[in-house]
């Protein structure tokens, strides 16, 4: 079992250190002559004006959210996926119902506009 | 075993063997050995950018009647490596206010994201970097991962620019795993098991065939998440400047190219190896290389198909695509999970035969009722108001009257 | 192998610095991530005592699974009211917001 | 498939359709109706199945269908309450009759509501539809409107078959008396269908009301029923002789009645409630406000038929005591004169109504009178075996009633003459304009009043009038005879009034066929209406008899643990039915056979006051509008309202109040003003509460956090020292 | 002696806790939800540790990819509250604090009392947790099935309840 961890926080740690590594490198060898102008927030040419945060629309929230609840609903779909050849109908019509509740959600959504993006 | 048969594992014994002989503890030897692999195969995929970059540059190039990149080495090949000399020297600019830490990690843990995907994939019946019974999910959650590399880079830019962009590309990924998960579950249904060398081995009927809509959907969506046409709104090369990596300049930009080409590569690896049987094709298990070989040539087919779909279709409206993605794929994901799980019980899995026609018939049925709806939809909102119609019972239809 | 009091002592400082989150800090969505911090902490000893004593039984993964979901589900609407309480006041912070104020 | 479970699948279908139509095909008519078909074309298959199963098995009344398989519903004190389904030879042949009949009225519905019309120009949900204009080649035509709240209909007919279905599976009194409320529900509903209709709302109310009285009584049977055996199983209750033996032997305490006498009244009442008995019938007329044929039909073939249902099945608990030859039990007696009395009493109403609704609605209480009456003579075969033939044509008959005032319509429309297109004086000589309503009419209209030997009703009735007569209850006889010969009247009035002789008005004359969606459901009722009859020819019927086996006789008969004596067939019967039914017909047809328009009805001269009474269904309505309604009304407006609530109770409270407010000034003045407030208030008491309540009201800040530190505070406190002194100790 | 693998849970650990620490004292709240990936990932690992990979990899994928994606984006929603000026805790924030030492502490001294306290041996296997099993119980009748189902309907009612907040009403409408 700790051989698969082993393998994957290995394999982890240096597909991380590859790229870094890359940059690093790469900041030794390119030049550095920073400059205001280079430095400054590119804005089509113009200064910043304001603050950088400005405010975002309820959209990406929604969008957010609802990715959210159909990510949890991976964590009870998925064993009843990989438990779907050793069950039966009726284990089918339960997990059918529970897909249909969540349907339900997102027709809700859609129905409320949420889906929307304008 | 002999060279001939293995190589890879061959040579693999073969590095075991010398390592233990150096006395080395076992331990030890397992680490040492997970460090080399683990430090090929990334290599290896980031050294593949490179060709691949050349390659689609040259057919994109052959698609637009160009001839692509011709100047250095056969066929321009040398190119890229030309590029990677000029960026790898280029300045890093660092903007005003940035956050240190986020806009500096941003670029390694993109690209890292995507090269831990290579972890899991099942190269050949005998090479597979972790058989994770979990695999399927751990996709998910790497790709979970590349959204957060993707806010990194947008706040840590200090752009207002860069952060709108970075929360409309994540507002797509997020959007776009939702059917992405639950195209993956149909597979999962069939296998029993999560974890990618057992979907491979479960394929004697590609999945293709037993859940075509299934496997469009994967591939759209998995389209979506790399961003490229016909989703590539986080770049729209030709009306912005850039996205989210405005800010980013030399080789920690180079690395979100990266991150994008071997991102384009991995999904097709995958869609090979869930959909078109991995490495499976005749003789795979006897000689595990001509597996490879095989992979090989399913992920180039997909991976070709993706650069045509790029060079061909225009892009999406923003709404557009969350339409597409909220308003019909998920819905016709979900649809399509109920479906085969009730078909499928139906159908036992012994009688391949049947299940296979009975699941392309389902298939076809919901994917045509979906599109006939998605089109009425469509024609419903063009639809201009008509006058009621007369009825066929009580009134018979009107003899034209040539002098009327 | 690792003793379970690790695993115990460890959610349980988890579990804490959650709660002082929860408690003391200003921003309400702050005060969110305080509390994802403690059920993080519970399912750390689900897992641990399903893992230690009651592997062969399903209770405590089905545990696990439901405190992701009740998680999920506190996380949206939490935040979901937060967004509508600041466009109602413009203020996340807690302590501005005592219209209980006796 | 598994028998068992194909009988629990059998309501499940129209259940479902009528969930999927409410809940997400309300907008498209085509798929709700397409959806409620399909459900009732599942029922009806699975039925079929089940019926021709339970034909071939042996004994079936002991060993029935799906006892196998049983849920536990509610849980109890030691097991639970099992649920489940049986079918044996009565269920079976309900079954059969109930499946058919529901289909038909489905596809029926389809035409009646006029799908593919187009929406009308003023309808309004809530109303009957008006009707719609069309334009061809500029001129405008008046056609026939869709029912704007067809889905709806659909969806309450569906939850209705699904009752229905339930009902008669169900091996339980408590399921029963479920699917009998849904039942009771969707009667309410569909009578009250067209709710912007004053008419309709008050004649649902009424029905809904008027059948709660009669479930009052049976849910209190229900109740006596359980405490006496323990359970409600009708296996374990009516085919268990010591438990019968057990419930007549002991006494209750009401009326000097046995328990099984008292339970059988008890529950009999739900059967009146439903089944419109006397004295519980003024609903039913009433419940005609429904959209026409359809849901007359189902409040005239096919719930009504669920009393009588429930009253065969009682049957070895009602006559338990009964040995089969000698005295009635009083449960039985009061089944015999109820049925009786309705029988005669609503025949005699129907004579003199205009509404051809009416007509067919009083004709059926009569008609379940009968079927009452033969129970309450021991006659169960005979009884079970009317009850289906009557379904078959009555639904016929109502249906072809519905197709008559659709043609009617058409008519009106087509005229826009302003008249009653349910009316008879306004119909006549539709026989030529609607050929298959006509003889398809002909055919249940004949069976309803007895025609000899090919019609399905002349055996039924034939063996109740046998029954009666040769059990010795020579006025059951009498009574049911006259009946049948009004009956037999009334039909042949109806069918001259409406098919025979010249057109009575313009609509009339305009009158077209209805569509083949709603004829072929015509067809199909009329073949059963001719040949339900043959499989239950006696025995000893002369010349006949024998040809045929008598397997209804048979197949049912074999649910009775006590079996009557032998009949000794006996002529008498057999030729009063002959000639009442023929008679009757004849004389109806002879008085009516030339009405004129705007003439009166020819036997209001010769009549005279009776007929008035007749035509007013003896002042029924106005008899309990002036005591039972009028009882109530004054019961809660005057006597709990005026005279309870503010009288009494108030004037208690009233009284309470001044004497508590007399009370306090004295004490105010004499004690709290010098005492407490001088000396406690200003000083001690309130000040010291004042600066209490300041201190401690800084802890209320509205801060959460700040709450919850408090409430932590203190679990842990409480923690720590129930640790401290509890655990360690 | 320490094994590499307590090691590993050694570091894990105080990396997770320190990140927490930094969650609930982070002045930007942008950090302290970054902060927040982290311990999540901490987290994970240590579930990792623990011997169940479905869940490992579903904490990243749903704590990761969702929860924190919509905690950050509610950061950006209510964003006035960004540029945090002044203490991000309360005045008071050593109440707290000795409530929640005082409250470590009691744990440790009750689960100390625990006989099991030094267990170190597992029932669960190498081959980690049974995912099939899981799945079976959590739709078998006699199992899960109504946890299964209420959570699903928690999970409408949470979608409900959070878009009917979260979206404006008078744009709302439809």
């Amino acid at each position: 079992m700790l051989d698969d961890w082993l393998y994957l926080g290995i394999f982890t740690v240096i597909s991380l250190f590859l790229p870094a590594a890359a940059i690093t490198i790469a900041a030794l060898l390119s030049p550095k002559k920073p400059d205001p102008l280079k430095t400054s927030i590119y804005e089509c040419g113009m200064e910043t004006v304001g603050e950088t945060w400005i405010q975002f629309k309820p959209q990406y929230y929604v969008y957010a959210l609802v990715y959210l609840v159909f990510d949890v609903e991976t964590i009870f779909l998925y064993p009843w996926a990989v438990a779907y050849n050793q069950v039966g109908l009726f284990a089918v019509v339960e997990a059918l119902l529970f897909i249909a509740i969540l349907l339900g959600g997102l027709l809700y959504a859609w129905r409320k506009g949420a889906l929307e993006w304008a | 075993m002999s060279f001939w048969i293995d190589p890879i594992n061959f040579v693999i014994a073969w590095l075991k063997g010398l390592l233990e002989s150096w006395g080395l503890q076992p331990g030890l030897v397992t680490f040492v050995m997970y460090l080399i692999g683990a430090f090929v195969t990334t290599l290896l995929a980031m050294l593949l950018v490179v060709f691949l970059i050349w390659l689609e540059r040259k057919l994109i190039g052959r698609v637009q009647d160009r001839l692509g990149p011709n100047r250095l080495g056969p066929w321009g090949i040398f190119q890229t490596f030309a590029d990677m000399l000029k960026i790898f020297t280029k300045e890093h600019i660092t903007p005003d206010g940035a956050d240190g830490v986020a806009y500096n990690l941003a670029p390694v843990i993109s690209v890292g994201a995507v090269l831990m995907v290579w972890a899991v994939i099942p190269f050949t019946a005998t090479v597979v970097g972790v058989d994770f019974n979990a695999g399927v999910l751990y996709l998910m959650a790497v790709g979970a991962l590349g959204e957060m590399g993707v806010i990194l880079a947008g706040w840590g830019s200090n752009n207002k620019y860069a952060m709108l962009a970075a929360f409309r590309a994540v507002a797509q990924l997020i959007s776009y795993e939702v059917p992405m998960v639950l195209a993956l579950m149909i597979p999962v249904m069939f296998t029993g098991s999560m974890s990618l060398q057992a979907l491979v081995k479960e394929q004697d009927i590609w999945f293709i065939f037993l859940a075509p809509v299934a496997a469009l959907i994967f591939f759209i969506s998995s389209i979506a998440e790399v961003g490229r046409t016909p989703f590539d709104l986080v770049e729209s090369e030709s009306e912005l400047v850039s996205g989210f990596n405005i800010e980013y300049s030399g080789l920690k930009f180079g690395m979100f190219y990266v991150a994008d080409f071997l991102h384009a590569f991995t999904i097709s690896l995958l869609f090979a190896a869930l959909y078109l049987g991995g490495w499976r094709g005749p003789g795979a298990e006897q000689y595990p290389m001509l597996g490879f070989v095989y992979f090989a040539l399913k992920t180039a087919v997909v991976y070709f198909i993706g650069i045509l779909m790029r060079a061909s279709l225009p892009r999406f409206r923003i709404d557009q695509m969350m339409d597409l993605n909220w308003k019909y794929l998920t819905p016709l994901a979900l649809v399509l999970v109920a479906a085969t799980a009730v078909a499928g019980k139906i159908v036992p899995a012994e009688m391949a035969g049947l299940r296979l026609v009975v699941m392309l018939a389902l298939n076809g049925i919901i994917f045509a009722a979906a599109d006939r709806l998605m089109t009425r939809r469509r024609s419903a909102r063009r639809q201009v108001a008509q006058a009621p119609r007369p009825v066929a019972h009580y009134v018979q239809p009107a003899p034209t009257d040539p002098g009327d | 192998m690792i003793p379970i009091s690790w695993f115990l002592i460890f959610s349980a400082a988890l579990f804490c610095i959650g709660l002082f989150g929860v408690l003391a800090r200003k921003n309400t969505i702050g005060m969110l991530m305080g509390v994802e911090l403690m059920l993080n902490a519970v399912n750390i000893n689900l897992l641990a005592f399903w893992a230690y004593r009651y592997a062969g039984q399903m209770n405590g993964l089905v545990f696990v699974a439901i405190v992701f979901a009740a998680a999920a589900a506190e996380a949206a609407v939490g935040l979901a009211l937060i967004i509508s309480v600041y466009r109602r006041r413009t203020t996340v912070m807690a302590d501005e917001l005592n219209l209980m104020k006796g | 498939m598994n028998m068992d479970l194909l009988i629990w699948l059998i309501p499940l279908p129209p259940l479902l359709a009528f969930a999927a139509i409410v809940l997400f095909t309300n907008r498209s008519k085509a798929l709700s109706h397409s959806l409620a078909i399909g459900a009732a074309g599942l029922s009806w298959l699975a039925s079929m199945v089940v019926f021709f199963t339970a034909v071939g098995r042996e004994e079936l009344a002991k060993h029935p269908l799906g006892v196998d398989l049983k849920v536990n519903w509610l849980p109890l004190g030691d097991g639970a309450f099992k649920i489940g389904v049986q079918v044996d030879p009565l269920s079976a042949v309900i079954l059969f009759f109930v499946a058919w009949t529901v289909l038909m009225i489905f596809v029926y519905s389809v035409g009646y509501h006029n799908f593919g019309q187009p929406a009308g120009d003023h309808d309004k949900p809530g109303l009957p539809p008006h009707g719609a204009t069309v334009k061809v080649k500029g001129h405008g035509h008046q056609v026939p409107s869709v029912e704007p709240m067809y889905s709806r209909f659909f969806a309450m007919i569906s939850l209705f078959a699904f009752g229905m279905f339930l009902l008669v599976v169900t091996d339980n009194l408590l399921t029963l008396y479920m699917a009998w409320e849904i039942m009771g529900l969707c009667s309410y509903l569909l009578i009250g269908f067209w709710y912007a209709k004053p008419s309709a709302r008050d004649a649902a109310v009424k029905a809904f009301l008027t059948t709660r009285v009669g479930d009052m009584f049976m849910l209190l049977g229900m109740a006596a029923l359980y405490k006496m055996t323990g359970t409600l199983n009708y296996q374990e209750i009516l085919a268990n002789p010591t438990v019968l033996e057990m419930l007549a032997s002991q006494a209750a305490p009401v009326l000097g009645l046995s328990w099984a006498g008292l339970i059988g009244i008890l529950i009999f009442m739900g059967t009146v409630g439903k089944s419109a008995q006397f004295p519980l019938h003024v609903w039913l007329p009433d419940a005609m406000e429904g959209p026409t044929p359809v849901s007359a039909m189902i409040h005239a073939a096919t719930m009504v038929s669920a009393g009588v249902y429930l009253s065969i099945r009682f049957f070895p608990l009602i006559s338990a005591g009964w040995d089969g030859g000698g005295a009635l039990t009083p449960a039985m007696m009061t089944l015999a004169v109820v049925g009786a009395v309705t029988a005669l009493f609503a025949a005699t109403i129907a004579v003199a109504q205009n509404d051809i609704k009416r007509v067919l609605a009083y004709s059926t209480i009569s008609q379940l009178g009968y079927m009452i009456a033969a129970l309450g003579v021991g006659a169960y075969v005979a009884a079970a075996f009317h009850l289906v033939t009557h379904a078959f044509f009555k639904a016929l008959l109502f249906l072809g009633s519905g197709s008559v005032i659709h043609g009617m319509e058409h008519g009106v429309l087509h005229t826009h003459q302003h008249i009653d297109p349910q009316d008879m004086q306004h119909m006549g000589g539709l026989r030529k304009k609607m050929p298959v309503t006509f003889w398809t009419f002909l055919a249940g209209g004949l069976a309803l009043s007895g025609f000899p030997l090919v019609t399905a009703g002349f055996w039924s009735k034939d063996e109740i009038l046998s029954g009666a007569f040769n059990g010795g209850h020579v006025w059951v006889f009498v009574i049911l005879a006259l009946a049948a010969l009004l009956t037999a009247f009334y039909t042949a009035r109806q069918i001259t009034l409406t098919f025979l002789g010249q057109a009575r008005s313009e609509a009339a004359e305009h009158a077209s066929e209805s569509r083949a969606v709603m004829t072929a459901p015509l067809v199909v009722l009329a073949f059963f209406a001719i040949t339900a009859g043959w499989v239950g020819i006696p025995k000893a019927f002369p010349g006949l008899g024998g040809l045929v086996p008598n397997w209804f006789e048979e197949f049912v008969g074999e649910m009775l643990l006590v079996h009557g004596e032998a009949a000794h067939h006996s002529l008498v019967p057999l030729i009063t039915s002959l000639v009442v039914a023929l008679g009757g017909l004849a004389l109806g047809w002879w008085v009516y056979r030339d009405v004129r328009a705007g003439q009166k009805d020819p036997l209001q001269k010769p009549l005279g006051p009776v007929y008035t009474l007749l035509q007013n269904k003896y002042y029924f309505d106005e008899l309990y509008g002036a005591t039972v309604v009028r009882f109530s009304r004054w019961v809660s407006e005057v006597f709990t309202d005026r005279w309870l609530d503010r009288g009494v109770i108030d004037g208690i409270l009233h009284g309470i109040a001044a004497a508590g407010l007399w009370l306090g000034g004295v004490l105010r003045n004499g004690f709290d003003l010098p005492v407490i407030n001088r000396f406690l208030g200003d000083t001690v008491v309130a000040g010291g509460t004042r600066k209490l309540g300041a201190e401690t009201s800084k802890i209320q800040t509205g801060r959460l956090q700040q709450y919850m530190l408090m409430g932590l505070a203190v679990v842990l406190a409480a923690s720590a020292i129930i640790y401290f002194f509890f655990v360690m100790a | 002696m320490i094994t590499g693998l307590q090691a590993f849970f050694l570091v894990n650990a105080l990396i997770t806790l320190f990140a927490a620490v930094k969650v609930v004292s982070s002045r930007k709240l942008v950090h302290a939800a970054l902060w927040l990936v982290l311990a999540l990932m901490g987290v994970a690992a240590t579930f990792a540790m623990l011997g169940s990979r479905f869940f490992s990899v579903i904490q990243v994928f749903v704590y990761i990819g969702a929860i924190a994606t919509l905690i950050i984006v509610a950061v950006m929603l209510t964003r006035n509250s960004m540029e945090d000026v002044g203490p991000q805790v309360n005045r008071g924030w050593w109440l707290p604090l000795v409530v929640v030492v005082l409250l470590f502490v009691g744990l440790v001294v009750v689960l100390s009392g625990w006989g099991d306290f030094g267990l170190s041996t597992r029932t669960v296997g190498a081959e980690g947790e049974n995912v099939m099993e899981l799945g079976k119980a959590l739709v078998d009748p006699n199992g899960f099935v109504l946890p299964f189902e209420i959570a699903s309907a928690l999970l409408l009612g949470a979608m409900v309840a959070a878009i009917y907040l979260a979206t404006d009403r008078k744009e709302g409408k439809r």
